[in-house]
Parts: structure tokens; C-alpha cells; sequence
């Protein structure tokens, strides 16, 4: 993980870290925060705690997004912090619905300049974000909203597993994570499992990412915690509610980065602290998928 | 009411009222929270082949314990379908295939248009930073009834919104079918003390049930702008005790969301 | 599926046949020809053996497709005398490249009237093809080529399995099945097994089209032969290439109508006639997918 | 060339030329037939690491046999992906990733256009109707490299296309750049008679070698204008006897597609 941040991901980077609630990447996140990177500007549709930690660590100068919140829980108030009061320094935001910014995602992943939709008639939002067009139908002539291509220069996208050169399996909430790979010019796939291609090559619906756009792969147990992979382990909600409170207050948030981030080597560290009996309790019982059969043909 | 359960609270009024719009077949956009409750109360009792879609692209979810966020691992197990979120928005939503979806505000207008962005007159300095838009504004526009949901004070219901993130009947009248909004348009509110419709003509906002304990004077104290009141103004139906035993001891036995 | 045909099927329709290689809808097919459905507009990416058939049956009065041909073995011969003069009588068609008649079927499915592209520049397609329009981009100026949406009357989509509300599962190719579907008005989905809804909600990932958009949903093992279904059977090439010879002489097309289509009442009959040794001999041996787990979250 | 072997036909010598085409590590966009045995013997060979793409949704397709059409079951069974149809164009290709691909033609004129659509002047009323468009025009809009492989004869090798349903180099010089093709253009024509490249500046189509036992003039009876032939025109390598084993023997033992 360091070797694949420290490569690929450079100051002053547009930085997509996806994941909808699921597969959200702690551990490469952590790792952007401790290799003290600047200026980024952070891609997500739903910024959470994350998000809140990278702020509150000064890695981000803007923030590009659809919804942002401790989901369930409350508010962001390191990212709240900053764009109510510049605190501790001015975060430049860029708002848009999660559709919107899908569709952002969905043009850059398909090498078009912009991608219509039906979805900001009636709102405000246009009047906020210049980059909010429209454009009109050569078929019905009617005017439809238009978002840009995001073409970002890292995605970073967390999945179960992955063989060696990348090509990566997601079951559960895929999220935007195909968008999100296709539409970037670097990726970093950080996995639970790297497994052999076979696995991987059983199941070739099951590949949502293909090697040909990864350039890093990162074996890393337990990276989404506290968020969840499906099948592996559960959303740690205790995290979330606690995180309530420490990001009220500077002050612990700062012992919370100290202590959990910047005090730890890696994300091995993480989960020693973390310790067996959270990992134990966030653990599913099984629930398998059943069998299906491609057919041998030759 | 009987003793073993004890009066209606607040909440299971609005989560029963929800649940009544609810229609059996329905495609209904589930957020977390009281709809989710509402919903699956409905599954229970009148609407047992509605399906849950949730944004995060789950379709046909039968979650086996109370959700924590519209992504909860339990709305996958189980479900018949997971899609990319991409698709959610634009088969289910853009496409026209939801029939219902559920909101909710932190500021919300007589016209049923949502904000859910900025508190303040400065979106650049805003005084309260709120989550933003999220799924809102295409459930909004898409769906072809939306109910609103949420507890109601006069800083929630404003007389004019700090920040238009969602369109409800827009200006009112045939303004949101000027502007070619697809969905049918909100169809209720549901608060801590009432139902509210709208007007079938101007689209204005219109008490039509209060709950058990609520006086109209409370309401009207609580609404920011001079409330219509429909003529046929009547007390929101309570749940009765079989439905708050399944509410209290099946769906949120630990009381999450049943609180207040 | 007689029922099926009969009650969603009717004359004059817009009807797309999906499935690309795989999983085309035969038995359906055949059903539409032998109740006699005439005038319907055929869409289908690449019209292959089903179109020179149902062409040849009188039941088309446009094509709307891709690519035309009996794929790795040469042409539509009943189609191409339609095309090339008129008989046994005139046939409109309109083409696309694949593409294209994907960006269409797309933008139906999202609710867009229209679907942006780069696809046509420097063709001459756009000449013959009123539907090619064009575009220009609100961010970058750029003319981009656009295509209208299909919404048709009825989509018959193929697939693996479903449960018998319709939720249906696909595996291997899954070409623009989904997209088909979701941009119909109507749907049949024809499986080679209605399995318990246990099995299509214990992996909700592979499941391609959901319950909601499904009208109908019919049992009919061997429905895609001579085509063929992933880990169900191989493609029937002897029969591809009797097709060849079959096509080139409009008597004997005739006469394998009434044989294969008109005098057999149903595919149970088809496969009666294929015989056990064909489809023993169509069968691939076993390779299955490997374990998923989703987890049990209580 | 020993005797166990066999000479080289030509088909034989065009998939060896096709194959030295492909590069290690390439997104290869793969038809069935020539090219395909070109890309196999091309893994095999000198790029073990190719990743073949078929635009009916497979990357990374490793067939344990010779594949019958491009969504070949065997293409699927071991394959790194599969995608929907729609994604493959809209990622693979409109988004850039696909570095080779490799096309035929019913028609080819000198700045490499291609007709696959109809022969005769009339659109409506075709003395011969072709497939049509497929996958063609997209593959040589977005592909960095694309190779034509075509049997040659007057017929094929026209002044002037009666359609144009792919583009290739447009009119010459820069006219593909100018109508804003993303894509790199025709970079080699494989025949049964030579091997062509473009000039890299009026792009017009140039012999660079002809094949064992072809004569130029051959060549030139066979293209329907006024040919270009480069000044360092050569011999078309020929495959050697390991790799005729391996085409003869493992990728195409029923000589399906090594008839001629």
C-alpha cells in the first residue's frame, strides 16, 4: 500500500476513493494521510468519515460530491468546519446529485465530453455549480441538463478480491467502482484477497474491473473497516457513532489521526489495535451464492 | 389501548401513516429510517409483493434485521437484484419505473420543494452545512408520487426555502409540469403532527389530519406561513396493537428510530 | 409460450429479439411465425438464421438492425432477396452499426430521448439513415453523433433461469438483454428453467433483469437451439451451415418452415424431432463457477 | 521447408504477417477466422501477455478451441471479464483501451475505407447486400492500430467505394485528423497477394512487400487504381516450420480457415 500510494499518487491529484457504503478505502486513505499528501481534490459520491479524517488532516483542498454525512448517524463536522468557517483552512466544494456525479463518471469512463440527464430542472444547484449545462435533444428539442467528464488521475477502488494483474471481483453493492476505474487515468485496487487467476477466471461475470486499467494491486485484509465487504465483514457501528463525537471536537479528532493514522505504520498495525474480538463480532456467518456452471467446451 | 402496548408514540403515527401510502406492487424507493419501517410494515399487512429499491442499487430487498444506511450488507443478502448505482438512477429512476419514493428535509416550503443543502442566505458562508443532494432531486422528479417525511418546527417549515436542492410542486399550479418534470410530484406530507396533501389546483400544502393529542393551534405554531386547512380536517388513523407489536417487537425491538 | 406470444405479440409491433450469440429467442420466434403475426418491425443487433426465417415467413415488414448474416458461415439469402428484389416481398430496413443500435436501446431503457456517441463520422451511414443525428457538446463545443430512443412494443429476452415473478439470471454473454428489456413496454423472458426464488436471491448480483419490467416468463428447455445458452449447450454448427444451403432455394426454405416451425405444435415437438442424439451431443461438459459468499447479516 | 511441414500457403503467410502485428501487452479487438489465429499464434509467440477483447462482451478470452464466432461459448468459459455488450464499445473502445484491431472488408479503397454494406451504386436497390456495419466503424474510429486482412482482387480493391461504412484514412493527408477520429487510422493491409502500409503523409496505401511466389504484377492486376509501391519493397516473411506446426497442428487442425 505504501509503495502504491507513494507511486501513483501525487500532490495537487484529483483522487477518486468510491465505494458506496460498501468497500469504502480506509486503509489507502490512511495511508494518503500519513505520506502527508496536499492539495488534493477528493472525489466521492457520499464523503463520509473518511473524508472527514483526510479533510481534518489538511490532505484536500476541494471536495467533489453528492451527499455528505456520517450515514445514519449525523454530520461530518471536520468537513462542516471547514466550509462554515475556514476552519482550520478554507475547502473549496463542488456539489452535485449522486446521479449527476455518476454521470460524470459514466462520460469519462466512456470517452465522451459530457453525459445528458434529466435531473436538475427545478433545483438550485445549477445557480451554485457553473459546471451544470444544458443541452438540447436533435430528436424532441427538448433541453436536458448535461454534467462534464470527470476524468480523475487516481482511482482508488477497494473490492473482495483480485488475481495479480488486477482483474477484480465485487459481489454486493457495486457502487460506481467500474465508472470510477475506467474514468481514470491511474488505479489502485486494494483487495481482501489476491487470488489465484483462476478463481478469478471461473466467473468472469463476476469481474467488474479488468487488468488492463489497473496499475497497482494491494493485498489488504480488513482495509474497508469500519465500513463493510460484503461477505468478509460488517459495518463497525460502534466506529460510526464514536466518530460523532471525536469530530466534534478538533482536538480529539487530532488524537484520533495521531493515534490510528500517523502513530501507525500500516494498516497491519490498524487491525492488531483494532483487535480479534471487534474483528470476531463484524464477522457474517456464511451465506454462499450457489452454484452456476459456464460449461466446459472444447 | 391495551396495556402490554401502550399509546402510539409520535413516530409510530407518522411510520403508520407512511406505511398507508404505500400500494400493493409498488416500486418504492426505501431510505433508511422511518420509510424503511413504514415499508416494511407494509410488506407485513397490505402491499406484501411491493418492492424495496434502494439507491445503492439493491432491488427487491428482504432485509432480516433493521438496516443502519441504504448500503446495509443486509438489504444484498437475499435480494433479487443488484445493480450498478448507475443503472438504479437511470432505469429505475430516469426510466420510469418507480412508483414511490420517500423524502425527507430540513427545510420544506408550502409547495412540498426541499432543502437539504445550506441553512442560510449564503450558500458560499452558509450557516448550517447540510448533506446535500444525494438521490433526492431524481426521486423527486421521477418517482410518480413522493411522500415527504419529517418532524416539523417553524425553521423546517419555512416560508421561503434558504436553498431549492429538491423540486416538489415548484411555484405551484402547473408550474412543475411547465418545467417537464416526468414524476407525478409529491402527493403527502408527514409529520410529528399531521398528514398533509395538496391542493389539486394551486398544489398548496393543505392540513388534512391531525394526529391523536395535536391541536390545530400547535400545527399552525409550528408552520411558517399562513397553513391551509382542508374542510374535511380529520384525526390521523393510530395504529392499533397488533400493528405496534409488530412495529416495537419485530421491526425495531431496540428502538432506533421509534424514540419520540 | 403460446400463450405468452399470443397475448403480448401483435401485429405491427416493434419487437427486439435480443441475444447476441447466445441465447437467441428460437422457440419464440418460431411461435410468432406459426400464429402468423404480420407487418412487425424486427430489431435485433445481428439478424441471423431466426430473421431469414421470420422474413421468409412473412411476419416482417421492417429490420432494424447491425449486422446481418449467418455468423462465421456467410449470408441471409432469404433476406438478402427481399433486400435485393423484393420477394417474396419488400423489406424496409434501417441500420445501424452495434454501437449505435446499443446507444438506442440505452437511451430508451434511461428515459433519455436521445444517447450521445462518437460512431458515425467519416461513414455513410448517416446519408441513408434519417435517424443519425447530431449534437454538439455544451462543454467542449465538440459535434458528437446521436441516436433516438427505441422503445419498443415488446422485448423477448432468453436467459439461463428465473424465478416465477420474472427475476432472471444470465451468465456468460449478457449482450443488451438487460437494456432490451428495460426499454420495452412489454417482456417475455424464456428460460431454460424456472428455478426457486431461493436460488436467483442467493447470488441478487447475476440477476440481469428484475421482476417489475417482466410481463411474462416461460419454461421451454432448448429454446435458444441451434443457438446456444452457456453451460446448457453448444451452438448446433451443423445446423448453421445446413441453414446456408437451406436459405438458397426458397422452395426448400419453404419446405423447412413446415417441417421445423408450421408443422410441429410446440417446441417440446421441436426437441422430439432434434432428437436425444443431438442435444447429447450439444452438451459441454461441467466448469463450474466457484464459491461466493454474501454473508448472513442478522 | 522440410517435407513433415509443407509450404506456407497463403493463408498461411497472411495470419503470420497479421500476427507480427500484435504487440505484447496490446488490447486486441479480435474477429473470428484470420485474425483470431493471428492473435493466438501471436500469444503464443512474441506476446504472451495480449489481451484479446471480442465486441461481444469478453476480455481476455483464452479458447481451448478455435473459436466459430466471436461470442464463441469458449470465448466466455476462462475468460479475465465479461461485460455487457454496451460497455465494451462505450470503455473498450469509445474510452480508448483497445490499442489493435483488426477488420475486413468487402471493398477497400486506396486510403483504407471500408465497405461492408452494399455493392452497387443504388443503396436502395443493392446489386449485392453485405452484413453491414457491426462493430466496424467504431473499432477503426477508436483503436490506436487497425489492420485490415482481405483477400485481394479488382473487385475488392476499388478507386471508389460504393459505401463507406468505416473509415479509414477519410480522403488522405489529414482529413482523418480533421473530422476529430480519435484513433490512430489503418496502419497495415494483409492480403493473400502482400503486405501494405500508409505513407505517413498523404496516407495512401503502399506496398511494402509481396508474398513468396506473388509478382508485383499480380499485384497490380489485382488493385483497381494505380498502385503505390514502396521503394524498399520486399519478400512478406514467412512463417517457419515450429510456427506452421503450431497453426496446423493445434490452432487449426481441421484447417477451417487455412483452406486456401
Amino acid at each position: 500500500m505504501q509503495e502504491a500510494v507513494s507511486r501513483f499518487v501525487r500532490d495537487g491529484d484529483t483522487v477518486v476513493l468510491e465505494g458506496f457504503t460498501h468497500l469504502i478505502p480506509f486503509a489507502a486513505g490512511h495511508e494518503i494521510i500519513r505520506q502527508r499528501r496536499r492539495d488534493l481534490a477528493l472525489v466521492r459520491l457520499t464523503p463520509d468519515l473518511l473524508m472527514d479524517q483526510m479533510v481534518a488532516a489538511g490532505a484536500a483542498r476541494k471536495l467533489i460530491f453528492g451527499w455528505l454525512g456520517n450515514p445514519g448517524v449525523g454530520s461530518l463536522h471536520a468537513v462542516r468546519r471547514a466550509v462554515e468557517r475556514a476552519y482550520p483552512g478554507p475547502l473549496e466544494i463542488e456539489e452535485y446529485s449522486h446521479f449527476g456525479l455518476l454521470c460524470r463518471y459514466k462520460a469519462a469512463a466512456s470517452g465522451l465530453p459530457f453525459f445528458p440527464l434529466r435531473g436538475y430542472r427545478g433545483t438550485d444547484l445549477p445557480r451554485v455549480n457553473p459546471h451544470l449545462k444544458q443541452v438540447v435533444c436533435p430528436f424532441t428539442g427538448e433541453t436536458l441538463d448535461a454534467v462534464s467528464a470527470l476524468h480523475a488521475d487516481v482511482a482508488i477502488v477497494n473490492a473482495q478480491r483480485a488475481d495479480s494483474q488486477g482483474n477484480t471481483q465485487i459481489w454486493g453493492l457495486v457502487g460506481a467502482q467500474r465508472e470510477a476505474a475506467f474514468a481514470a487515468r491511474r488505479v489502485i485496487v486494494v483487495v481482501e484477497e489476491i487470488v489465484p487467476e483462476d478463481v478469478v477466471r471461473a466467473d468472469p461475470n463476476r469481474t467488474q474491473i479488468p487488468s488492463v486499467v489497473v496499475d497497482a494491486v494491494v493485498e489488504e485484509p480488513w482495509s474497508a473497516h469500519p465500513s463493510f465487504v460484503q461477505g468478509y465483514y460488517d459495518r463497525d457501528n460502534a466506529a460510526y457513532l464514536a466518530w460523532d463525537r471525536i469530530t466534534r471536537d478538533p482536538a480529539e479528532l487530532e488524537r484520533y489521526l495521531d493515534e490510528w493514522v500517523h502513530g501507525l505504520p500500516d494498516r497491519a498495525a490498524y487491525l492488531t489495535r483494532l483487535g480479534e474480538v471487534t474483528q470476531d463480532r463484524l464477522r457474517p456467518g456464511p451465506r454462499l451464492a450457489g452454484p452456476v456452471d459456464y460449461g466446459d467446451y472444447r | 389501548m391495551t396495556s402490554g402496548a401502550g399509546a402510539p408514540t409520535r413516530a409510530e403515527i407518522m411510520v403508520f401513516a407512511a406505511c398507508r401510502e404505500v400500494r400493493d406492487g409498488d416500486c418504492v424507493f426505501v431510505g433508511v429510517g422511518l420509510p424503511n419501517l413504514a415499508v416494511q410494515l407494509a410488506l407485513r399487512l397490505h402491499a406484501p409483493r411491493c418492492h424495496l429499491i434502494y439507491e445503492s442499487g439493491v432491488f427487491g430487498a428482504r432485509p432480516v434485521r433493521l438496516p443502519i444506511s441504504i448500503g446495509d450488507p443486509c438489504l444484498v443478502s437475499g435480494a433479487a437484484q443488484v445493480l450498478p448505482m448507475a443503472e438504479t438512477f437511470l432505469y429505475f429512476l430516469q426510466g420510469g419505473r418507480t412508483d414511490l419514493g420517500f423524502l425527507g428535509a430540513a427545510q420544506i416550503d408550502r409547495y412540498g420543494n426541499l432543502n437539504t443543502t445550506v441553512v442560510g442566505p449564503d450558500y458560499d458562508h452558509p450557516r448550517v452545512r447540510l448533506p446535500g443532494a444525494g438521490g433526492a432531486p431524481d426521486i423527486a422528479l421521477n418517482a410518480r408520487r413522493t411522500v415527504v417525511i419529517a418532524r416539523q418546527d417553524r425553521r423546517k417549515f419555512v416560508e421561503r426555502l434558504d436553498f431549492r436542492t429538491t423540486v416538489g410542486w415548484a411555484e405551484g399550479g402547473t408550474s412543475r409540469r411547465a418545467m417537464g418534470a416526468p414524476g407525478g410530484g409529491p402527493a403527502r406530507v408527514i409529520t410529528d403532527l399531521g398528514v398533509y396533501g395538496f391542493d389539486a389546483g394551486t398544489r398548496e400544502m393543505t392540513l388534512e389530519s391531525v394526529h391523536p393529542g395535536v391541536t390545530l393551534e400547535q400545527v399552525r405554531e409550528a408552520t411558517g406561513w399562513d397553513l391551509k386547512v382542508s374542510s374535511s380536517l380529520g384525526a390521523t388513523e393510530a395504529p392499533d396493537e397488533a400493528m405496534l407489536r409488530l412495529l416495537r417487537e419485530e421491526l425495531d425491538p431496540d428502538r432506533i428510530y421509534l424514540k419520540g
